[in-house]
C-alpha cells in the first residue's frame, strides 16, 4: 500500500460536454473511479458545448496533446470516425490493456450506431438518450386535455397544442430543443425514412441527402404555420428551449430524455413523458426513434504509454459496470447503455416503480425498427446540423416555404458532404 | 455662478437629467443581475422573476464562491476562478508594462541600426485580432510545453503594442534638457531610466495598469482554449461555460452571482484608479 | 517624430527591446504567418493531411454570397453599434461637460461598463432579454410586442448591439468628455458674444471642434464592432437565428472552429487582416494629419 | 459708440458664507469714445471686471450701463460689444474669413454685407491675403489682427480688450501697441483694455485704472497716475524701475512714507549718504542701486556718466518738488 | 576655475551635402573668472555654442578648450562645468535637496559632503526653508534658484547659462539679474551666458559676444558695443529702442548709413524736417515715432516735455558726435 502511495499518479483527462445534474454526476464517477484505485488520477472537465469542445480538442491534437477521453455528441460521430489516425478504436483499447471487452454487452442501437460492420466498437457508448415528448400535466388540465392520454400522433399533437392557446393554458403549445436532430433526425427514422443516400450515410462518403420530400415538408410547414398563434413557437437552437418548457411558458416540449433530470429539478408542475408523435398515413409508422447523447472517444497521441493506454481502459471499463450505468440511468433519463444494466434495473423494477421511465426505452429498443432507424453517418454533420437550423430558422421567419428551406438545406448541404468526401479521399 | 448659458438653471436641470438617464441604462442590467443571484433558480425560472431581491443571496454566494457550480463539478469556485483570473489579469498588466517600458526607452532614447524595423515589428501587432492567429498561437504554446500554465496563458497577450505606443509617447514629451541635465550630472542612461524616467512614468504606469488589468481580467477566447485544467479556469471563461449548456437549464442564480462577483474586481480597480486611468486612456489614444 | 537628446550606447538598446521583439516574434509574427499559410492549404480537422491549394480557399470564400451577406450585415452591425454608443455617449458627455457640481460623481458612475469583460455584458443583457425567462423580454411581451430573439433575426440583431454599444458607451463617454474640456472656454465665450445660441454653438464650434475625436471614436468603435464584440455574440446569439447575427469575426470562428472548415476560415482571416490593416492604415493618416492640426 | 458706467459692481463667487468676494465695488464712468485700460497686478480682478462688462460674468451687485442701457440681464450677444481674448479665441476650424463673418452670419447680414465688413476690416489689419487661412497658420502676431478683426466687423457699442498682447514676442508687441492705437483714432469707439503690463498701460490709455485686490486705487490719465500716484500702491506698481518708497530716510516724518523716482535723484556733494551695491546698464542709461540704511535706493544716471566702483559712497539728493508723500497707515497720498 | 578657448569652432547638422551649417568658424577667449554673455536674435547659434561647451552637442570642426585640456571629446559630466537650463530642467520628482543632490550622489560624494555642500548653496540661494519641497510647489524665482543651486554644489570650472531668466516675469527678472551679477562677485566662477535680451545681456556682461547667424558679430564690453557698434547689425539689436538708421535723409553720404540713438537727437528749429507719427509715454520719459520722408524716426524725450501733437512738424537734429556710419553693403561700421 504504502509504495503504490507514493508513486505519482498517472493523470488521465476527460473532457465533458455535460452540464447540470449530468455533468456533476459524471465528474463524480471520476471522484470515485480515483478514490477505487491509487495508480491514476482521472480529470473530468467540463470544455464548453460539444462544437467548441472538439475544437479545442482538434487544436490540442494538432499540438501533440489531446485529451485521453473526449465525450462527443451524436452528430460528430461522423468526423471521428473518419479520423482514424486520430483516435483508437475502444475495442482496441480494451484489447491493448488487456481488458475483456465484448462489443455486444452494449445495447443493440448504440452498437449499430458507433460499430463497425465487423463489430468493433469505435467509441464507447456513455450517455444514450432518444427523443422523447415531454408535457405538463398540469396545462393540460387547464386546457381542458386529458392529462394521462397525451397526444400521440402529430394530428393530435397540433389540436392539442391548438387547444392550449385557445384556452390560454399557457403562453405556448409546444416547442422543441435539438430541431435538426428531433425534427429531422429522429422524425425520419419514426417514419423509416432514410434522410441520405448509401444507406444514411453508412455506405460512403459519397452519400447525397434526400430530405426534401413531401413528408418533411409537411412537418417543418406545420411548424410554420403553427408558430404565429404560438401553438408552436421556436426556443432556439441546442437545449435553448428547454426553459420555455420549465418555466411553464410552453405546455409541451420535445426534447431528448436526457433533459429530464433539470426538468424535474426546477420545474414547478406535474410532468408527463410520452413518445415522439409520428403521422398516422405514414406507412408502417410509427417507428422506433434513434438513438443520441454521446459516447466516448478515446484519443492517439505520440507520447502515449502503455501505462495511460491501461488507465483509459481502466476507466472505461469502470464506467460502463452495472453500478455506473444504473446510477448513471437512474438519476438523468438517459437510457441505460449496457444490456446487463438494463436488465438489472428491470428486475429492480425502476421502470415499473417510475412511470413514464420505460418511454425512452419503448420508444428506441421496443418499437418497430426499420431500415432507417439505426442512425446515420455523414461527415461534417455539426455543421449540416446548422445549415438546417438556419434554413428552418428562416422559414419559419416567413421569409421562405418549408420547400425553399428544405431544397436550400440539401443543397449546402450536400455541398458539405462534397467537401467532407474531398478531404476523406 | 458662471454665466454663460450652459450653466443656466434649465441647462443644468436637462444636463442631470441626461446624466440620470444614462446611469439608469448603465445600472439596469447589473441591478437586474443583482437580484437574480438572491434569488432561487425556480423562482428565476418561473419568469418574469421578482424586480426585489429574495432571500437566497447569502446561499448563492456561499455557493459559488466555496463550492462553486455544482459541486465544483461544472466549474471550480469562484474564490479559485477569481484568483486564477487575479493572476493572470497582474501578470498580464505587469508583464506588457514591464516589457513595453524598456522596448519604448530603447526606440526613444537611442539611435541604432533597425530602429524603425523594430518600432514597426512591434507596432504590428496592434493590427491583428486574437481571432485570427489562435490556432497556430495555440501550437506554438503547446510545442513550448506551457498548456495549463500561467505562462501559456499570459505570455502570447504580452505582445501588443499599446503599452508601448503610449509610452514612446510620453518619453517623447520628456524635456530634452532633463536628459541633458542628467547627463551633466554624470548619469548614464540605466541610471536615467532608474532614478528619472521610471518615477516620472508613475502616472502614465498607473493609467496602463488599468488598462491592461482589465484587459487580462476580460480575456475570453484565448483562456478557453488554452486551459484544460479546470483548476486553471479564469472567471469570464467560467461564467460563459455555464449558460446554455447540454442537456441542463443554466442555474441563472449562480451565474449571475458569480457574474457580479466576476465585474467587480475590474470594476473596482477602474473606480479606484479612476484619476489615471481617465487620463491613461485618452492619452493612449491619441 | 523623435529626440534630439539620446545616449550613446552600441548594444544596450538591443538588450532593452529583446523581450519585446522575442514576445512579438514567438507569439504573433510566426502564428500570423502559420495563419497566412493555411489560407493557401486545405486540411482535415487533425492536420492529418495537408494539400497546398493556391487560391482555391479565397475563391470560395469570395464566390459564396452568404461571404457578402455576412459583409453587409457586419456593415450594418458595426455601423449601428458604432452609432449607437457614440450618440448617447456625445448626450451624456455633453451633459457632464455642462454639470458645475457632481461631474466626477457620475462620471464615474457611467465608466464602469468599461470594466465589464464583452462575454459578461453579453450575458447580463441575454439574461434580461431572454425570452423564457428575462425580465425586459416579458415586459415586451405584456406590452404585447412580439419579441423572439431566438426566432427573429431582427431582435436577436437589436440585441446584440444593444448589448455591444451598452458597453462601449462608457468609452466614449471619457473620451467626448475629454474632447469637451479640451476646447478652450473662451471659444464658447466668444461665440456667445458673437450672438451663437447654445444649439448653433454646438453645431458650429463644438462638434467641428470634436470632429478628431469623433472620427477617432469612430475608427474605434468600428475595430471595436468587427472584433471584439465576438464575446457578446458567442454569448447572446451564438451568430443566430439562422445567420442574422453572424458578423465576419463570428463567421471566422465557426468556420474554423465549429465546422472545422480551417482553410476557408484561414482566407477570411487574411481578408480580414487585410481590412484591419486599411481601418489602422486610415486612422493613422488621420492621426498624423492631426498632429499638424494642432 | 456708447459711455459705459459702472455702478458700485461687486462680485462674488459661490454663496452664503463661503463666498468670495473678488470685486468690491468699482465705479466708473467712461465717455464716449475713450480708451481705458484697467491695469493691476496678477488676481487683482482685472479680467472679472470685463467679463461682467461682457456679460460672461453674472453680477453680484450695482449695475453695469452701455450707453442708457443697463444691460445687467442682457445676454452677451445683445450687449453689442466685442472682445479680445487673451488667446484669441479663433475658431480653429474656421478661415480667417469665416472667423471675422461668423458673428455677421448670426445676425443675419447678407453675404455682400458680410464681405464688404470683413474686406473693410481686412484692408485696415492688413489680412487681405490671409482671409482663406486657417488660425493655425497664422504667426501669433497675425493671429491677434485676425481677433482684432473679428471685433471690428462687429461695428460695436464697445471693445473689450483682455491682455490681448501678452502671448506675443517683445518686439511684436511694442508694434501691435501702436498699431492699437492708430485703430481707436480712426473708429473712435470706446474701449476698456486689460493688461498687467504697465508700458502698455501707460502708452495706451487715455484714462487708466488702476486695480489692486477687487477695488479701485486710482482713475486718471497716465500722467496723473505716474506723476500723482494715489496711493503708495500705485507708486510702487507703475514705472520700472520703480519708484523708491523710503520710510527711514532722514527728513522723512514719521507715520509717512517719502517717494521719489529713480530719475528724479541727484548724485551731489549733499544729500543722503548712500553706498553703491550694484549698477547696470540699460543702453542710454545706468541703474545705480545703493544702500541707504537698512533701504534699498535706486538712481537713475545717465550712460555717459561715470560708472561708480561697488561699495563707493554717494551723496544723493532727491528733487524736491518731485517728492511724494503717503500715509504710512493708509498709504494714500498726502501731497 | 579655468579660462576657456574657443578656437575655429564649427558646426553642421546633418552630414554630406545636405548638411546645415549653423556655426561657422567661433574664435573667443574668455578668461579666469570672466562673465561673458552671449546674446543675439533667435535661432543665430547661441544654444548651439553653448551645448557645444557643454558637451551636449558635438564639434564638428575646431577646438573648445577648459583650462589647458581640449575637451572635444570629454564626456559632459567630465569637463566639470555646471549648466542652468532656461526651463531649470529640475527633476520633478526629487525634492530641492535632491535635485541639487543628484550630480553630488554620483560622483560618489559621501552624505555628509553632499550636505554640507547643499546646505552651503542653499544658504547663499536663501533656498533653506525649501529644501524639502517639490519642484512644483516652488515658484518660477525659486526654481530657477535651485537650478543654479543645482550648478553651484558641482563647484565647477565654469557655468553655462541658457536663457535662465526667460521664463520669469518682468520684475523678477530684474531681481534675479542682480542676484546673478552678486553670486558672481562672490564665486568668482567663469561663466557663459545666453540671451536674447539685450538688456540682460547689458546689465551682466563683462564682455558681451554678440552673434548673428552663426557668426560673431562684435565681441566687447557692454559699452564698446552699445557706443561703438561694429555693424549695422549690432546697432539695430542693440538698444531698445534701437538706432535709427537711415539711408536717405539729407546729409547721408551714398553707400553709406547713418546711425544716430533715440536719445542723440534734439528737436530744434533746425535739422531734419519730420512729422509726429504717434507719441508713447514710458514713464520719465516718452518715445516721439516721426516720419522723415519715406524712414520712420523715433526721438527720446523727458516725459516732462510737453506732448507735440499727431502731425505736428517737428525739427530734429543729431548730436553729430554720436553720429555713427556704416558702409550699407557690408554693414560694417566705418566710424
Ligand atoms: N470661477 C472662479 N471661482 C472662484 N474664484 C475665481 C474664479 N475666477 C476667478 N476667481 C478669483 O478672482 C480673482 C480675480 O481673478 P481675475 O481673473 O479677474 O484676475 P486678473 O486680474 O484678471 O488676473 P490675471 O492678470 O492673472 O489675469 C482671483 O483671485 C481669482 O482667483
Ligand atoms: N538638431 C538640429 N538639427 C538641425 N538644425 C538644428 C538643430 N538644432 C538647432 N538647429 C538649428 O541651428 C540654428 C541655431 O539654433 P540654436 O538653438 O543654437 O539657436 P539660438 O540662438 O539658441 O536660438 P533661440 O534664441 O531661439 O534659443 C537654428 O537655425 C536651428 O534651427
Ligand atoms: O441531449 P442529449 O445529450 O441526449 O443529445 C441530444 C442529441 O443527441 C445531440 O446531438
Ligand atoms: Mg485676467
Ligand atoms: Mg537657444
Amino acid at each position: 500500500q504504502a509504495p503504490a502511495a507514493a508513486q505519482p499518479r498517472t493523470e488521465i483527462q476527460m473532457w465533458m460536454g455535460l452540464t447540470g445534474v449530468n455533468g456533476e454526476l459524471l465528474s463524480r464517477f471520476g471522484e470515485d473511479f480515483n478514490r477505487s484505485q491509487n495508480e491514476y488520477r482521472v480529470v473530468v472537465s467540463f470544455r464548453g458545448q460539444y462544437p467548441e469542445q472538439r475544437a479545442a480538442a482538434m487544436a490540442a491534437f494538432r499540438a501533440g496533446n489531446p485529451p485521453h477521453i473526449m465525450q462527443m455528441f451524436d452528430a460528430g460521430s461522423g468526423d471521428m470516425i473518419q479520423s482514424r489516425g486520430a483516435i483508437i478504436p475502444v475495442s482496441q483499447v480494451f484489447q491493448r490493456a488487456g481488458i475483456a471487452f465484448n462489443p455486444a454487452d452494449f445495447i443493440a442501437p448504440a452498437r449499430g450506431y458507433y460499430g463497425l460492420p465487423n463489430g468493433e466498437l469505435l467509441s464507447m457508448p456513455f450517455n444514450v438518450s432518444t427523443a422523447v415528448l415531454f408535457y405538463n400535466r398540469d396545462a393540460f388540465t387547464r386546457a381542458g386535455l386529458d392529462p394521462n392520454r397525451p397526444p400521440r400522433t402529430w394530428p393530435e399533437m397540433i389540436a392539442a397544442a391548438k387547444q392550449i392557446r385557445e384556452r390560454n393554458a399557457a403562453e405556448c403549445g409546444f416547442t422543441t430543443t435539438w430541431l435538426a436532430w428531433i425534427m429531422l433526425e429522429q422524425f425520419n427514422a419514426r417514419h423509416n425514412q432514410q434522410i441520405g443516400t448509401l444507406d444514411n450515410g453508412r455506405g460512403g462518403a459519397a452519400s447525397e441527402l434526400t430530405v426534401n420530400n413531401a413528408l418533411n415538408q409537411r412537418m417543418v410547414q406545420t411548424l410554420i404555420d403553427l408558430q404565429p398563434t404560438r401553438a408552436f413557437s421556436y426556443g432556439g437552437r441546442s437545449n435553448d428551449a428547454a426553459a420555455k418548457f420549465i418555466s411553464g411558458q410552453c405546455a409541451m416540449l420535445l426534447q431528448s430524455s436526457g433533459g429530464l433530470a433539470a426538468i424535474q429539478r426546477d420545474g414547478r408542475f406535474a410532468l408527463g413523458t410520452a413518445q415522439l408523435p409520428h403521422w398516422p398515413d405514414v406507412q408502417g409508422a410509427p417507428f422506433a426513434t434513434t438513438i443520441g447523447g454521446a459516447s466516448l472517444w478515446v484519443f492517439n497521441a505520440p507520447n502515449r504509454t502503455p501505462q495511460e493506454m491501461r488507465g483509459i481502459a481502466m476507466f472505461l471499463d469502470f464506467l460502463r459496470s452495472d453500478r455506473v450505468m444504473t446510477e448513471w440511468a437512474r438519476t438523468t433519463g438517459f437510457l441505460p447503455a449496457t444490456n446487463s444494466s438494463f436488465r438489472a434495473m428491470q428486475q429492480a423494477g425502476f421502470f415499473t416503480q417510475n412511470p413514464g421511465r420505460d418511454v425512452p426505452i419503448l420508444s428506441l429498443i421496443e418499437a418497430r425498427q426499420g431500415q432507417f432507424t439505426q442512425g446515420y453517418r455523414f461527415g461534417r454533420w455539426t455543421e449540416i446540423r446548422d445549415i438546417y437550423h438556419e434554413e428552418v430558422e428562416r422559414a419559419l421567419q416567413g421569409r421562405q416555404t418549408a420547400a425553399q428551406a428544405l431544397r436550400n438545406f440539401e443543397r449546402r448541404g450536400n455541398a458539405q458532404l462534397r467537401a467532407f468526401e474531398r478531404s476523406v479521399n | 455662478m458662471n454665466n454663460s448659458p450652459s450653466h443656466s438653471l434649465p441647462g443644468q436641470a436637462l444636463a442631470h437629467a441626461v446624466i440620470w438617464i444614462g446611469i439608469a441604462i448603465t445600472a439596469l442590467p447589473l441591478y437586474i443581475a443583482f437580484v437574480a443571484s438572491t434569488l432561487s433558480n425556480p423562482d428565476i425560472a418561473q419568469a418574469p422573476m421578482p424586480l426585489w431581491p429574495g432571500d437566497q443571496g447569502w446561499e448563492n454566494y456561499r455557493t459559488v464562491i466555496i463550492e462553486g457550480m455544482q459541486g465544483g463539478h461544472l466549474s471550480p469556485p469562484v474564490w479559485l476562478m477569481l484568483f486564477n483570473s487575479l493572476i493572470m489579469a497582474l501578470v498580464i498588466a505587469v508583464g506588457k508594462i514591464s516589457v513595453s517600458i524598456i522596448s519604448a526607452y530603447a526606440v526613444v532614447f537611442f539611435r541604432f541600426p533597425g530602429r524603425m524595423f523594430c518600432f514597426w515589428l512591434i507596432f504590428i501587432t496592434l493590427m491583428l485580432p486574437v481571432e485570427v492567429r489562435i490556432l497556430p498561437t495555440y501550437e506554438v504554446v503547446t510545442d513550448l510545453g506551457l498548456l495549463n500554465t500561467f505562462a501559456g496563458l499570459t505570455l502570447p497577450l504580452i505582445a501588443s503594442a499599446t503599452a508601448t505606443l503610449l509610452l514612446r509617447q510620453f518619453f517623447l514629451t520628456l524635456p530634452d534638457e532633463l536628459v541633458e541635465a542628467a547627463k551633466m550630472d554624470g548619469a548614464g542612461p540605466l541610471r536615467f531610466f532608474w532614478d528619472v524616467v521610471l518615477p516620472l512614468t508613475r502616472t502614465q504606469l498607473a493609467a496602463l495598469f488599468v488598462i491592461m488589468f482589465v484587459y487580462g481580467w476580460n480575456q475570453y477566447l484565448w483562456p478557453l482554449l488554452i486551459v484544460t485544467d479546470q483548476n486553471l479556469d479564469t472567471i469570464v471563461v467560467g461564467i460563459a461555460k455555464l449558460i446554455g449548456t447540454g442537456d441542463a437549464t443554466t442555474d441563472w442564480n449562480l451565474v449571475m452571482a458569480t457574474t457580479l462577483l466576476a465585474l467587480l474586481p475590474p470594476a473596482l480597480v477602474v473606480l479606484l484608479m479612476q484619476k489615471w486611468f481617465v487620463k491613461g486612456l485618452v492619452d493612449s489614444e491619441k | 517624430m523623435q529626440r534630439k537628446v539620446i545616449f550613446p550606447n552600441r548594444w544596450l538598446p538591443y538588450a532593452l527591446l529583446a523581450p519585446q521583439l522575442v514576445v512579438t516574434l514567438i507569439f504573433f509574427i510566426w502564428p500570423s504567418l502559420q495563419a497566412l499559410m493555411m489560407a493557401f492549404q486545405e486540411q482535415d480537422p487533425f492536420g492529418l493531411s495537408v494539400r497546398f491549394v493556391w487560391f482555391d480557399n479565397f475563391v470560395m470564400v469570395l464566390t459564396d454570397p452568404e461571404y457578402y451577406n455576412t459583409l453587409v450585415r457586419t456593415l450594418v452591425f458595426a455601423t449601428a453599434v458604432t452609432l449607437l454608443a457614440m450618440v448617447p455617449a456625445l448626450l451624456l458627455a455633453l451633459a457632464a461637460d455642462a454639470l458645475l457640481r457632481a461631474r466626477s460623481a457620475y462620471t464615474t458612475a457611467l465608466m464602469i461598463p468599461y470594466a465589464i469583460a464583452p462575454a459578461i455584458a453579453g450575458v447580463l443583457w441575454l439574461f434580461m432579454f431572454n425570452p423564457a425567462i428575462g425580465v425586459v423580454a416579458h415586459t415586451l411581451q405584456v406590452l404585447g410586442l412580439d419579441w423572439n430573439p431566438t426566432l427573429d433575426g431582427n431582435d436577436a440583431m437589436l440585441l446584440v448591439i444593444m448589448a455591444s454599444a451598452w458597453k462601449q458607451v462608457a468609452y466614449n463617454f471619457l473620451f467626448f468628455l475629454a474632447g469637451l474640456q479640451s476646447i478652450p472656454r473662451s471659444l464658447l465665450e466668444a461665440a456667445a458674444i458673437d450672438g451663437a445660441g447654445p444649439w448653433r454653438r454646438f453645431r458650429t464650434i463644438v462638434f467641428p471642434l470634436l470632429s478628431p475625436t469623433t472620427f477617432f471614436l469612430l475608427v474605434v468603435g468600428l475595430v471595436y464592432a468587427f472584433f471584439d464584440t465576438f464575446g457578446v455574440i458567442h454569448a447572446v446569439t451564438a451568430g443566430g437565428p439562422a445567420t442574422d447575427t453572424t458578423t465576419l469575426v463570428y463567421k471566422v470562428y465557426t468556420d474554423g472552429m465549429i465546422a472545422l472548415d480551417l482553410g476557408g476560415s484561414a482566407a477570411q482571416s487574411v481578408l480580414l487582416m487585410l481590412m484591419v490593416i486599411g481601418l489602422t492604415t486610415l486612422q493613422f493618416r488621420f492621426l498624423e494629419r492631426r498632429v499638424h492640426y494642432s | 459708440m456708447a459711455t459705459l458706467a459702472l455702478n458700485q459692481v461687486k462680485k462674488s463667487y459661490g454663496i452664503g458664507p463661503g463666498a468670495l468676494q473678488v470685486i468690491h465695488g468699482v465705479d466708473a464712468q467712461i465717455a464716449d469714445g475713450e480708451f481705458v485700460v484697467i491695469v493691476g497686478p496678477s488676481g487683482c480682478g482685472k479680467s472679472t471686471l470685463l467679463r461682467m462688462v461682457a456679460g460672461l460674468e453674472s453680477i453680484t451687485s450695482g449695475t453695469i450701463q452701455i450707453g442708457e442701457r443697463v444691460v445687467n440681464n442682457v445676454q452677451p450677444a445683445e450687449r453689442d460689444i466685442a472682445m479680445v481674448f487673451q488667446n484669441y479665441a479663433l475658431y480653429p476650424h474656421m478661415s480667417v474669413f469665416d472667423n471675422m463673418a461668423y458673428g455677421l452670419r448670426i445676425r443675419g447680414l447678407t453675404a455682400p454685407q458680410i464681405r464688404a465688413r470683413v474686406d473693410a476690416a481686412a484692408r485696415i489689419l492688413e489680412l487681405a491675403p490671409l482671409l482663406e487661412r486657417k488660425p493655425s497658420q497664422l504667426s501669433g502676431g497675425q493671429r491677434q489682427r485676425v481677433a482684432m478683426g473679428r471685433a471690428i466687423v462687429r461695428q460695436p457699442q464697445a471693445f473689450l480688450f483682455d491682455e490681448p498682447l501678452s502671448n506675443l514676442d517683445a518686439k511684436l508687441r511694442a508694434q501691435t501697441r501702436l498699431e492699437i492705437q492708430k485703430l481707436h483714432r480712426e473708429l473712435g469707439i470706446t474701449s476698456l483694455f486689460v493688461t498687467h503690463d504697465q508700458v502698455e498701460a501707460m502708452t495706451l490709455a487715455q484714462r487708466m485704472l488702476v486695480m489692486n485686490a477687487g477695488r479701485v486705487e486710482q482713475f486718471g490719465t497716465p500722467e496723473e497716475v505716474y506723476e500723482r500716484p494715489a496711493s503708495l500702491f500705485v507708486a510702487g506698481f507703475m514705472g520700472a524701475p520703480p519708484m523708491n518708497l523710503l520710510r527711514h530716510a532722514s527728513g522723512v516724518r514719521p507715520g509717512t512714507v517719502l517717494g521719489i523716482r529713480p530719475e528724479h535723484l541727484v548724485i551731489g556733494d549733499s544729500g543722503w549718504d548712500t553706498v553703491v551695491d550694484s549698477v547696470e546698464l540699460l543702453g542710454a542709461e545706468r541703474l545705480i542701486h545703493a544702500r541707504l540704511g537698512d533701504e534699498l535706493l535706486t538712481i537713475r544716471v545717465s550712460a555717459q556718466r561715470a560708472i561708480p566702483d561697488l561699495g563707493q559712497a554717494l551723496r544723493v539728493q532727491p528733487q524736491p518738488e518731485f517728492i511724494h508723500t503717503f500715509d504710512a497707515a493708509t498709504g494714500l497720498s498726502r501731497s
